[in-house]
Formats: structure tokens, sequence, C-alpha cells
């Protein structure tokens, strides 16, 4: 995984932290074993990535990784995938859930028959699955976004804490859950850090996960608001689509700052040229690895409960924590059943970006 | 045998042996005919013979399944239009083909290669010199029957075609453009053109045609230079071997209707509309009213606002005392009057539906055909009735009438109208380009609707037909009635002379 | 007065009308619209919308549709730009991609035409396939990364702000437009929509001009691929996903009938321009994104709406009118003389 | 002598629904050879909770088709359908039942608007219905923003009857899902094939002037057409919203294509006239049964499944045109059309 990256400031989150303690568990052979992993859609940079990480630790762990998954973000087509999944006889599913309870029930009958059902990078129902793999909660996220665009305002001389800064939110659409929630709790963010933000806004622009819209939906927001100084695209094609905008119009970091989540390989090429000075993300591939791991893990025969701890071979060792540390309030099962935060989220710039290849 | 394999010497265009099946359905058995410079082959024959089929397989549009084309006496492959039109031969078909969205001018001039400020010139010249008037800036789409034809017949004249074949050209043109083809056709014929003419009126074979070719059931039966045929003879060859000659005429033996004391089951009182003003005009039960007039005179619109397809701007339409103007096609429908309209392809028939559709398809909003289920046995025994009574010849009710011929065509097309039992059917053009029998079966039909106390109103182009059914007429002459007859008074001459506008010998004032 | 008729009567015009009309009100609302850049870029922006509008152009004027070019679009644009990005040659890469739309467009021609099958039918079929190609030769990951020098000549800008893609396709677009409209050729193209059984009679080859319409379709969107490559720098498999659509709607605006035989490429192209510009107006108008396709299907059911509507009185108008001519002056003394 | 057996292969091709049935046939063999789990009663009948928007909804487009239209706003209007449901339950505390009816008739007016614009202002209909598709996509939208949850939430918690609707099998294994898709295609059966309503949609469909002239109101029986596909675009989504436990503004946007892709091969005639409910209600099984046979038996990936379905319909269609005109061969293959000649 990332190992020279220059973590985000908000990722002092509890996590993997070096304890060599072993898992609690009782042994269990993971070879041999079949994890379909299903993406929110195919064909999307963020899960191809989680995918390529996926295929090449399962691998060297001796099981198998099935990336099966539709090319439409849309609920119904997911849950076809897992019925289809579950009738194949695999042993585990490790999926990134388009819909927040749409998937509750095909879930849970994966698991009535005998699967074992972990969740990454979006979660559904925790009485729908056994562990979710998560690259943080939405404050975190929402944090990091924020803390990110500051951090570029600051190095072009902005003072963020006092001047009006303009900004505003470009990313898919206002369907998509786990975009949105991360949008809401950057938004309670800089009302309370930086209330002297000015939202030009409110109600975002989107551009569907569209490149060409993408483009043309940035130039638009440069156009109209030609007093814009931050936009925050936290969308994998959001983000380039509002890069190639701001190049096409001739501007620069300077000038305006952008940034958001995208893979490192698809935004290296505008921090290159000075659009964008930098953006972030997790390592989808250490997160999709751990998410079949841990499936597979749990496929195997092992059980685990909240604050045990799980060695996850060249990756490092992983606690498991209560559901609520993503949504207050949410009960935990007593076995296993919790959510696994990724140790650290990557934030991107012209001195690290060469060092990953996804 | 050899010898009639080859080409006929010196004729333009030769075809031996040509044979044409649709699926299992064999169109032609062999057929041999030759076309010389300066002749006009009139070819006759019933609906469905095979005529436009022959005509088609020489345009190239279909491929022969046996058979030779000798085209100036060398052996031709006709694989394509484009080949055809190349060897100089050029086809006005039956049913105009023309572009909807382009003026008249772009559709004659389409295809050629000439430069279009030439092209208009000849144009131009070849109108003025036949008299016929066309505004060549007006959308195709916007033109009647009429008006298509003339567009493809200017379309093949200014083709200069060394064989030009014309597919039933007079059947939609008025007496005054028929004439004037007829000087058209004379003059190409002195030019030298070899001309196919394809008609259902034997007045015609004797007026302009050189040769006479009579075609039934995919064989010539008949052919050689017209002078060696009379008319009866014609009409002998166009029957089927032994069957009585009853078709042809019509007979009207009835006796004369007394109108007095009549009430008129319909009636119009100073009705107008697009293309028709203030028209008065009374129908009785049991009678045939002729309404004559040329082309474009306007009574189909006149009879399609009856029928409520486009709006009344002024008068009333009674019928049988209840106020129907501005009605809807349906309620006017059930109210008791139904039409069959002139463009039986635009607007009569569902050509991918079956016979039985097509038949019952004015019954629809009747309890007859059930509530709420079609009622299928109810369908085909009304179905089986008209297509008995009419004497249609179909392979069986699940026939697509796309497949029939015309004249079987329109039979459906007028069994649909008498199938909701109207007290008044308008019938508008109801013989046009079917055959002589199938004329004779609807003149049948039509004295049977009259004998059974059923108004008919017969609006017609073609005067003979007007004087040889109708009890009484009326003409109409721009868009208004200029004249009504009396049984005894109907006659060519009267209703020519009205039709016009020129009554009593002097112009009606407008 | 009878020449502005005549020109109202050229439904591209209208459709011209209709952009200046919208681009008016929006820049009403927010002056910043009419902006040169902005507008200009309206025009810039259109420039993949414009190609595959006038490409299916040739299509729908034929009578035909296809539905396969925003895959069409997706695969050439894969191809080109993987290449690009692996360092083959310019040449070889846009060759490539180019081929690929003819290819489609041969298989989609060939199919409609020699075979005769209902072209929404066939085009769905290679639509299918076409998209999952994509996937198959992607392996369903983005084409990222192309030269710089590639994805640089998007930017490149003449007279001020007009991109030289929009140029060089406006100029195409305008060339092919005279073309059609008149030469012989050309003009093949509306009479076989109009009337193939009536073209072929007068010894045009429908066959032939309907594959030839399909393959000019199929290259042109993959021209559209190329250039979206180029403007968008980084290639998803689901590039022009439902393009197709908005195509066929961009047609429809300028003034394009789908049943054939009706409308011209510059309309296309119009057309076009009017439906890549609402997002970038809803933008200029204030309106929350949410609104985004509430507005985009209004603006469209009303323009094709209101467009039939005058359409068809015109056409009631003009027959009514002749139809009024023909029994004289309107209320002259009643019937003839009877007898 | 020596073409009958052709001739009887061209009979029966010629009853299309014939062969879709084949397919569908042959689709079980070999599926369930490559894997017999495929033929288990619980996977195979389970598999279809999973494609019956798209047979429920391209039943009811079929009778759009056959008037000659084209609507692609079903799935937009299955997404409004699904939030009308959840918002007027949740938020305006509505019987589930109430809401359910409320969204039908929601989609009724929906598919009579664009209806209306198609029948009596004569727009082409893929233009109309594209635009209906964003616009009830975005009414979706909207709607979903009434409610107190964030619309990308999605709302929950429906109650258990109503959730019933989606989950209920009989005899333990017959899933409700397929049962409401069978009474619907009988519904569709009869009211296309043996109506008089289906009778009028037809001729329609084929000549819609002489409908008029025969006293038909040719755009009503359109306008109708659309309301239908609209209701069954909301029976879709009742039957979604339940199966999911989920109302959601979006949840039918990707079925547009395979929607029409179903009817299509169903045998219905793009330029309308005709077609039928028994081929539509086969080729959407044939293609769901692909889709989901495909990734179960052969491995092949979900992403790639446009690939065979995109190929399966051209090599219908060819076949098809191929078989209903034999001399297309003769014509491609020159050399033997040469052949034959000869020996003549
Ligand atoms: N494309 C076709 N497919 C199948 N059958 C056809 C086709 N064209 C014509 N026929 C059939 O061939 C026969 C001859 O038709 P054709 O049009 O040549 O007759 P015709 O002599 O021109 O008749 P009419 O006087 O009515 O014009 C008819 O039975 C007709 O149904
Ligand atoms: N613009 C048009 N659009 C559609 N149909 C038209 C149009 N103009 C004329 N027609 C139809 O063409 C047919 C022939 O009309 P035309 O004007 O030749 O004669 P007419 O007025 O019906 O005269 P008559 O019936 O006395 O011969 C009618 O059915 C008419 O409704
Ligand atoms: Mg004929
Ligand atoms: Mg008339």
């Amino acid at each position: 995984g990332g190992s020279s990256s220059s973590t985000a400031s908000a990722s002092s989150t509890p996590a993997a932290a070096g304890s060599s303690s072993a898992a609690a568990t009782t042994g269990g052979d993971l070879s041999g074993k079949t994890v379909v992993f299903i993406p929110k859609l195919t064909g999307n940079a963020f899960f191809e990535s989680a995918n390529n990480g996926a295929q090449k630790y399962s691998k060297d762990w001796g099981f198998t990784v099935d990336y099966q998954g539709s090319p439409n973000a849309a609920v119904a087509d997911e849950v076809q995938v897992v019925n289809n999944a579950v009738a194949s006889g695999a042993d585990a599913i490790c999926i990134s859930s388009v819909d927040a309870t749409g998937l509750d029930d095909a879930l849970k009958s994966a698991i009535e028959q005998g699967m074992t059902v972990c969740t990454w990078d979006s979660d559904v129902s925790p009485d729908a699955r056994s562990l979710m793999v998560s690259q943080g909660t939405p404050d975190i996220l929402g944090q990091m976004l924020v803390d990110m665009g500051a951090e570029a305002l600051t190095n072009r001389g902005v003072d963020v804490t006092k001047d009006a800064v303009n900004y505003c939110w470009h990313y898919s659409q206002a369907t998509v859950a786990d975009q949105n929630s991360w949008q809401v709790a950057g938004e309670a963010y800089i009302a309370e850090k930086y209330p002297n933000w000015v939202n030009v806004a409110p109600d975002n622009y989107y551009s569907e996960q569209d490149a060409e819209k993408a483009v043309s939906v940035g130039a638009s927001i440069l156009e109209a608001h030609s007093d814009i100084d931050l936009i925050i695209c936290n969308d994998s094609t959001a983000l380039p689509g509002q890069c190639k905008a701001a190049q096409n119009a001739g501007l620069t970091a300077k000038d305006v700052t952008i940034t958001g989540f995208a893979s490192p390989m698809s935004i290296k090429d505008y921090c290159a040229a000075g659009v964008i000075e930098r953006w972030g993300l997790w390592d989808c591939g250490v997160q999709g690895a751990m998410g079949c791991y841990l499936a597979a893990y749990l496929a195997a025969g092992n059980t685990v409960k909240v604050g045990d701890k799980v060695e996850i071979p060249s990756i490092g060792t992983v606690e498991i924590m209560p559901n609520d540390v993503l949504v207050p309030g949410q009960e935990t099962a007593a076995t296993n059943n919790g959510v696994v935060l990724m140790p650290e989220r990557l934030v991107f710039t012209q001195d690290n970006m060469n060092n990953y290849d996804f | 045998m050899e010898q009639s394999r080859n080409s006929a010497p010196g004729a333009l265009l030769s075809v031996r042996g040509i044979t044409k099946a649709f699926s299992l359905n064999a169109v032609l058995k062999g057929i041999d005919l030759d076309v010389g410079s300066g002749d006009v082959v009139a070819l006759i024959g019933g609906n469905g013979a095979g005529k436009s089929t022959l005509m088609k397989i020489i345009m190239g549009i279909y491929q022969p399944d046996g058979g030779e084309l000798y085209v100036a006496g060398e052996k031709a492959t006709l694989g394509s239009p484009t080949a055809a039109l190349a060897r100089g031969i050029y086809m006005v078909p039956q049913e105009p083909l023309l572009f909807p969205n382009m003026t008249v001018e772009e559709n004659i001039v389409v295809g050629f290669s000439e430069k279009p400020a030439v092209l208009h010139r000849r144009l131009v010249e070849l109108m003025e010199e036949n008299g016929w008037e066309l505004d060549l800036s007006r959308k195709a789409s916007s033109l009647s029957i009429a008006e298509q034809q003339l567009v493809e017949l200017l379309r093949g004249l200014l083709r200069n075609a060394r064989v030009l074949i014309l597919d039933e050209p007079t059947s939609a043109l008025t007496f005054d453009e028929v004439e004037s083809l007829f000087k058209c056709v004379e003059s190409l014929k002195s030019k030298g053109i070899g001309i196919i003419y394809i008609t259902h009126r034997l007045a015609e074979v004797f007026e302009i045609a050189t040769h006479v070719a009579i075609m039934r059931d995919g064989v010539i039966t008949l052919s050689g230079p017209v002078g060696n045929f009379d008319r009866d003879m014609l009409v002998q060859g166009l029957l089927p071997p032994n069957m009585e000659t009853q078709a042809d005429k019509g007979v009207n033996e009835d006796v004369e209707i007394d109108y007095t004391g009549l009430p008129p089951v319909f009636e119009l009182q100073n009705y107008s509309g697009y293309g028709f003003s203030n028209v008065d005009l009374k129908v009785y039960p049991g009678e045939i009213l002729g309404v004559a007039g040329v082309v474009g005179a306007g009574r189909t619109e006149l009879a399609t606002t009856i029928f409520g397809r486009d709006k009344v701007l002024g008068g009333k339409a009674i019928l049988d005392g209840a106020d129907i103007t501005g009605l809807s096609t349906k309620k006017v429908l059930c109210a008791g009057i139904n039409y069959v309209p002139e463009d039986r392809h635009l607007n009569g028939l569902f050509k991918i539906s079956d016979v039985a559709a097509n038949t019952t398809s004015g019954l629809l909003d009747q309890k007859e055909l059930g509530s709420f289920f079609l009622n299928v046995k109810k369908e085909a025994e009304i179905t089986k009735k008209y297509v008995d009574d009419f004497r249609i010849k179909i392979t069986g009710q699940d026939q697509l009438t796309g497949s029939l011929s015309g004249g079987n065509q329109q039979k459906i097309v007028i069994g649909r109208a008498l199938s909701t039992s109207p007290k008044l059917v308008i019938l508008d053009e109801p013989t046009r380009g079917i055959d002589a029998a199938a004329r004779g079966d609807v003149y049948n039909i039509i004295h049977q609707l009259r004998n059974q106390g059923v108004a008919v109103m017969l609006i017609s182009s073609d005067m003979e037909e007007i004087v040889e059914l109708s009890d009484r007429a009326v003409t109409v002459f721009q868009g208004r009635i200029n004249g009504e007859f009396a049984k005894k008074d109907i006659n060519q001459d009267n209703l020519m002379a009205a039709a016009f506008g020129v009554t009593g010998g002097k112009q009606v004032q407008q | 007065m009878n020449t502005l008729k005549k020109i109202t009567k050229i439904r591209e015009i209208n459709s011209l009308f209709f952009l200046i009309a919208l681009f008016a009100i929006v820049g009403m609302v927010n002056p910043a619209f009419l902006a040169p850049t902005t507008l200009f870029n309206c025009f810039n922006d259109s420039v993949v919308f414009t190609l595959l509008a006038t490409g299916i152009a040739f299509v729908i004027l034929t009578g035909e549709i296809d539905v396969s070019i925003g895959a069409t679009l997706g695969l050439s644009a894969a191809i080109s730009s993987s290449l690009l990005r692996d360092g083959a040659s310019w040449f070889v890469a846009i060759a490539a991609g180019l081929l690929a739309g003819v290819v489609v467009g041969l298989i989609n021609g060939f199919g409609v035409s020699t075979l005769g099958i209902p072209s929404l039918i066939f085009t769905l079929g290679t639509n299918g396939v076409v998209r999952g190609m994509i996937y198959v030769y992607t392996g369903g990951a983005w084409v990222e990364n192309l030269p710089a020098s590639f994805t640089k000549l998007s930017q490149v800008k003449l007279f001020g702000n007009l991109t030289i893609f929009y140029l060089v396709v406006l100029l195409g677009v305008i060339a092919a437009h005279i073309a059609l409209t008149h030469t012989r050729r050309g003009r093949y193209f509306i009479a076989v929509g109009d009337n193939a059984a009536g073209a072929t009679l007068v010894g045009i080859p429908a066959k032939r001009t309907k594959i030839l319409a399909y393959v000019l379709c199929g290259v042109l969107a993959s021209v559209a691929g190329i250039i979206y490559s180029s403007r968008i720098g980084f290639i998803t498999p689901t590039a022009g996903n439902g393009y197709e659509m908005k195509a066929i709607a961009a047609c429809v605006l300028g003034g394009i009938s789908l049943s054939g035989g009706l409308g011209s490429l510059l309309g296309a192209s119009i057309g076009a321009v009017i439906m890549s510009s609402v997002s970038r107006i809803l933008v200029f108008l204030g309106f929350s994104s949410d609104y985004d396709n509430t507005i985009t299907g209004i603006l469209l059911i009303t323009i094709v709406v209101i467009d039939a509507l005058t359409q068809n009185r015109a056409a009631t108008k003009s027959r009514h009118e002749r139809l009024a001519a023909r029994t004289g002056p309107a209320h002259a003394k009643k019937g003839g003389a009877a007898k | 002598m020596k073409h009958s057996p052709l001739e009887r292969f061209k009979k029966g091709v010629k009853s299309w629904e014939t062969v879709l049935l084949g397919l569908l046939l042959a689709e079980f063999v070999i599926f369930g050879i490559a894997n017999p789990k495929f033929l288990m009663p619980r996977v195979l009948l389970g598999s279809v909770n999973d494609i019956i928007s798209i047979c429920i909804i391209s039943l009811f487009v079929t009778f759009v088709m056959i008037t000659g239209g084209i609507d692609i706003q079903a799935g937009s209007i299955v997404g409004l359908s699904s939030i009308v449901i959840g918002v007027t339950w949740q938020d305006f505390g509505l019987n589930i039942w109430v809401a359910a009816i409320l969204a039908m008739v929601v989609a009724a007016l929906c598919g009579a608007l664009s209806g209306f614009f198609v029948a009596y202002c004569g727009v082409q209909p893929m233009v109309v219905t594209l635009g209906g598709s964003f616009l009830y996509t975005g009414i979706a939208l909207l709607v979903s923003n009434i409610s107190a949850t964030a619309s990308y939430k999605g709302i929950s918690g429906f109650p258990e009857d109503f959730t019933q609707i989606a989950k209920f099998k009989l005899f333990g294994v017959i899933p409700s899902q397929l049962l409401i898709f069978a009474a619907l295609t009988v519904i569709a059966y009869f009211l296309l094939h043996k109506s008089k309503f289906g009778r009028k949609v037809f001729l329609v469909g084929v000549n819609p002037r002489a409908a008029e002239y025969s006293g038909i109101n040719s755009r009503f029986v359109t306008l109708l057409t659309y309301v239908l596909s609209g209701v069954s675009a909301s029976i879709a989504g009742i039957v979604l919203t339940a199966y999911l436990g989920t109302a959601k503004s979006d949840i039918g946007v990707t079925f547009t294509l395979p929607i029409i892709t179903a009817v299509v091969l169903g045998g219905t005639l793009s330029t309308g006239g005709k077609g039928s409910v028994i081929g539509t209600a086969l080729a959407a099984l044939v293609i769901g049964v692909l889709r989901f046979g495909l990734p179960l038996s052969f491995k092949v990936s979900n992403q790639y499944l446009d690939i065979p379905v995109g190929l399966l319909l051209l090599i219908v269609v060819v076949g098809r045109s191929i078989a209903a005109n034999p001399t297309l061969l003769r014509k491609l293959g020159i050399g033997k059309a040469k052949r034959q000649k000869n020996k003549a």
C-alpha cells in the first residue's frame, strides 16, 4: 500500500496501531475459497483499481476473487449481481453497495444460504452484512475534502479564516449515497470552522458520471462564477472533468483551487500542468483486498467480535470496531459484525503522485 | 419455340416467356410481348391479372423467375431501375410514388443529370405544350391524387424515354387532362417512342392504341393490332372462359322515384366548409344521388366534412331530422352515415391486417361485436356475408388485404361502409382503378343498396357512371352546387357542361 | 414579406430563432451568459454532439435510425486514445479509430439495407455488441494519461475563442449541407428517406445510399470519439452512453423529421448546440442541479410540441387557403344557375 | 418435393412465438447441462425476480409500439412511482396501499401527458418520451426532496404485508413476482388479442387515417397505450419497491434499452401494426435467462453481457430475415446462384 504518503490531517482515527497481538479466533483455511467482489459499477477507475488490488493480493493469499458487476450503478442491477453470486455457489460476497438499504434483503437471503457477506466502500444495513471495510466516516472524508481545499487556498495566499471564499461542490448526482454524505458532512464542517466561506451553489452541481458533461458543467461553473475560489469534486469523474475545464479556460491552481477525490493516475497530468495542487483518495486497492480477505476469513469459519484484531498478511493488522463509529447509534451484533476502518487516507501532490499506480 | 424465344425484329422492347411467382402465387406464366417504334400497346386485363407486375419486371423493380427481356434487339438483364432507365425505359407507376416533402419541381427533376436551369425550362415548355397547370413550388404532400398523377406523367415525359410505360394514367385525371394526355401520346407516337398503356377503360383503347394485348391469369390471351378487334371481342377476351356477360352492364331497370311528399333522409342547408360553400342538398331514401364535377371541385371535401373529418364553417347537416352538424366521425357513423373514401390506400385500407379486421373495423364501437371482448364468431360471420355477397376473391379471411387486387380491396372497403347499416352511404370514386368485372360488381352492390332503401350519394368524376346509375344528379363547380338534374335530364352533355361551369351555353357567374 | 414567410418555412431557421431566443432569455436573467467566452463555449462544447447529430442526420434523412452511435463513439475513443497513450503514431491511432466507425457503419448498413432488418432492432443489437466490445478492449479500465500534444489540440483557438475543432466541424457541416442540398447525389439521401420505392423508380440506388448513410454516420461518430478523447482527456468504458438519444433529440430540435426525408444537416448542428447547452444554461440560470432533468425534459418537450403544432397549423392553414381559393371570392352570391 | 422440409421450416419460423419458445428451452438445456445448479427451482425461479420489471413493462410497451410509437420513458416512471409511494407513505402518512394506488394514478397521468403530445400534437414519440424520461426522472428527484429522508438515502421500513407483494412464495417455491407477471401477461394478452380495444390498437398502428375513417378515435387509442405503459411501469415500480424494501427515485433508469430490446425481439414491428404479447413475454424471458445463465453457467462477467444479448438479437433477426426471404441468400452467395442457373 501507499507507504510514503502525506497522511491527511483527519487520519488520526483509531486503526491498525501496529499491534502484533494475534487475532483471537479459531483458525480456518482461506485457500480455495471464492469471494465474489462486487463494485457499484464496472468500468469506473476507482472500482477497477480496487479490483486490481484485490486480485493482486488474493493470489498470494490463495483464494479466488471473482469480480462481478453491472456497468450501471443501479440498485436493481446490483441485486441481480448478488443473486447471481449466490446462485453460483461462491463462499462469500464483498460488495460496495449502490443503495443503503435496497440490497438488504438480497444480502440477508445470501447469508441465510450460508454465505458470508462483507461490504466495503459503501455500506448496507449492519444486520445485512458481517464486516464493513470503511475508508472513513462521512465526517472524516467530508473534513478531508474541506481541509485539502483550505490547505491549497492557504498556499495560494488566501486567508481561509477571514477572506470570503466562494466555493461550490461538483459531483455525480443527488441520489448517490456516499458522495452526498461527504458533502453534507463537509458543509457542516465549513459552517462550523469557516463561517466566512460562501457556497455559491448550495444545491451543488452534478455531472452524472458523464465525462463530457463533467467538462461542460465544469466550464460553466468557471464562467458563471468568475469569482469562484474553490471547487470540491468528490467524484472520480467530476474531478478530472473539472480540471480539464479549468485547463481549457487557461486557469491554473493559482487562479482557482480544485480538489476532490480521484485516483492519482487520472489527475497527475493536471497536477503536472499546474491546474490542481492537491487531491485525495484512499488506497482503494488495499481496501478491496482487505474486504475480500475479511470475507474469506469469515467464510473459512473464523469468528470475530468487536475489539478483536485480525492480521492481514502483507497489509497489516486491523481492529474490529463497533458499527456506531460509522453511524452513531447503530447496534453491533455479538459476533462477526462490525467495522474496519482503513488506516489512512492519501493526499496526493506533485511530490508523491508518481508513487502510486492506480 | 426457338422463334418465339427471340426478339421480334425491329422491336424496341421484347418480352419472352417471363414468369413470376410471389411465394406460391404464380402471377405471370410465360408472357410474350413486343413494343415497336411508334406503337401504343394497350394492355388490358382484370385486377390482379399481373399487368403491373409485368411492368415492374420490365422496369427492373422485380426480378423475373424465368424468361428474357430484349431491349432494341439485345438481350438485357435489368437488375434495377437504374439499368432500365439507362436503356431508355421509364414507367409511370399505377400508384404515384412521389417524394411528399419535396416540391413538385424537385420531384420531377430528381435523378436527372442535366443542369437544373435547363430542366426547368424544358419542364415549363412541356407543361405549356400540354396546357397543364401546376404550381411547381408546392409540396408534393399537398397534391391530390390527380395532381400526383400529372407529376408522374411529367416525370416520364421529361425523361425522353424510348419506351414509356403508363400504368393506368387516366384513372384519376379529368376529362381535359385526359384529352391533353392523348395529344401528348400521339406526339410521342409520331416521334417513334414505344408506349405500353395500361387501362381499364376500353374506349381509350380504341382512341389511342395501335396494338392491344389482353392479360388474364398471368397469360396473354389475345393480342394484335387494334383494328382486328372490336369492343365486344375485348370484353369477351377479358372474361373468364365460361362466364355470362352480365357483369359489365349494371342493369338499371328500376322505375323513376316519385319524390312528391317524400321526406329527405339527409339534408344540407347552406352548408359551408373548406373547399365548398353554401351547399343546399337533399338526399331521399332509396335513391342514388350522383354528384358530378371535375376533380378538384370540392366534392371530397364536402363528403369528408359531413363525415366529421374537417371543420364546418357554416350551415347545417340534418340526418333523419337530427342535426349532425360538426359531429365527430364516430358520432356521424353512429347516426347512420358512412363514407367510402376516394383514396383507399391512404384512408381506406389496413394493408397489413387481414380481411376480417378490415371488414369489421367500422363496427368496433358497436355492441354487435361484443361489449368488451371481440366476438370472433360474429366477426367471421359478418365478413363472410360481405365476401359472399360481393363475391370478393380471397384465399381466406386471414389473408392480408395488401395482397389483394384493387377491385377486391375496394369491395372490402365498401363492405365495411355497409356493415354499420347506414341510412346514407357516400361513395367517393368507388370504381377508380378497378376492372370491368369488379366495376359491374360494385354497380350491383349500389343497386342492391338502393333497393334496400338506403340513400346513396355517388361522387364520381366518371360521367358515364353517373349517367348510368343516378336517379338524380347534382353538379359541383368550384365548391358550389351549380346544377341539379332529374333522371331524364341526366346525360353526359348536361353534366359535362355544368361540371365545367357552363350552363345553358353561358358561363356561370361567380 | 413573402421572403420572410418563405424563410420561416425553412425549418432550421426556426431552430436558429429558437436558439437565439433561448440565449437571449438566459442572457436577460444572467448577463454573464452573453460574455463572448461563454457564448463561444456553448458552440465549442457542442462539437461532439454536432458530429453525432450530423452523422445520425444522414441516417435519419434516409428514413432509418441508428442507436449505436454512442457506443461507436466510445469504441473509437477507446481505441484511438489507448493507441496514442501507448505511443502509436497519430496516423495509426486516428486511422484505427475511424476504421472502427467504418466497420460498425458497414455492418449497420448491411443489416438494415441489404438484409432489410428494421433499423431500430438491428442497431439496438450492434449497440449492445459494440458497447460490450469496449469493456473487452479496455478490460473495464479507463484510458488515461493521453499525450499532452493530443489533448492540447482541444485548446487551440481561432478568432478569439472558437476552438479549431468546432471551426473545422462547422465548416465540414456547412460543406456537407451544401453537398446534400445542391448536388444530385446529395439529394439522394433525402429522396430515399422521403419515398424509398419512388427513389428506386427514378434510378436512385436506395440501398447503396442507405449503406453510405450508415458508414458516414459511423465515421462521424468515431471522429466525435477522437475529438472527445482530446477534449476530455480520459476515456471511460461508459463514454457516450445515452448520447444516441441526445443526438436524435438534437436532430428533431433542428427540424429533422424522424420519418425521414425532411430536414437538413445545418438544422442538426443547431439542434446539437441547443441540446448541449442545456446544462450550461441551467448553471447560468442559477437553478439547482436538482432541476436539471426536469428542466431539460420540459425544454425538450416544449420545443418539439411548439414546433409540431406550428408545423401542423401551417400545413392545415395552407391546405385550407388553397381549398378556400377554389370556391372563389368568399361569400360570393350563392350557387349558380340551377336547372 | 425437395423443398418440403425447407417449406415446413419456413412455416415454423413464421410463428415467431415458437422460435422464441425454442430459444428459451435451448437456454434451459444448455445452461442446465453446463451447470446443473441452474435448473434448481429455487435458483431458476428466483432469477425471475431480477428481470420482472422489464418483463412487466415490456408487455405494455408492446401496445405502444404496435400503434407505431415508442416509449423510452417507462423506466423513469418506475422510479417516480417508487418515490411517490415512499414519500406519501412515510412523510404524508398515507396507508401504503393508498400510496401504491396514488403512484399508479401519477404514472397514468405521466403516460397520458406524453401520450397527449404524441397523439394530439403529432410530436414524434421517440422525442416526447425522451423528454418524458428526463422530466419524470427530474420530478422523481424533486418529490424525493420533499421527504425528510435525503434523496440519496432511499425510504425503507415498509410494512410487512406490502413487501410480501414481492416476497411471497406460492408452495414455497414459486415467487409472487412470477405470478404477477403471469397474471399481467394473461391480462395483456386478452386486452391486446381478444378485446375490441386491442383490435383498435392494431388498426391504428396499421393505418391511423383509415382507423379514423372507420370511426375509431385513433388519437385517444394512442393516448391510452401510453397510459397503459405508464401504469405498467408503476406496477413494476411497486413490485420493485416491495422487492428491494426501498423507495428511491432512480431505480428504473437502466431499464429503457432492455425493454425496447424485449419488445422488438418479441416480434413487434417497430413501424407498428404487428406484435404479440406472448412474443414479448417470451423474448423478455429469453433475454433475462440469458443474462442470468451466462454468468452462472459459463462464468461470463456481467459487464460483458451486452455482447451476447446484442448478438442474440442480431442473429435472430438476421436469421429471420433470411428465412423469410431466401432469395437474399442467393443474392449474397452469388456463386451459388450462378451454379443454379447453369444447371437450369
Ligand atoms: N409484392 C407482391 N407480393 C405478393 N403478391 C403480389 C405482389 N405484387 C403483386 N402481387 C400479386 O400479384 C397479382 C398481380 O398483381 P398486379 O398488381 O400485377 O395486378 P394488375 O394486373 O396490375 O391489377 P390492377 O388492374 O388491379 O392494377 C395480384 O394477385 C397481387 O396480389
Ligand atoms: N394537403 C392535403 N393533405 C392531405 N390530403 C389532401 C390534401 N389536399 C388534398 N387532399 C386530399 O386529396 C384528395 C383529393 O382532393 P382534390 O383536391 O383533388 O379533389 P376534391 O376537392 O376532393 O374534388 P373532387 O372530390 O370534387 O374531385 C382528397 O381526399 C383531399 O382530402
Ligand atoms: Mg396494376
Ligand atoms: Mg375527390
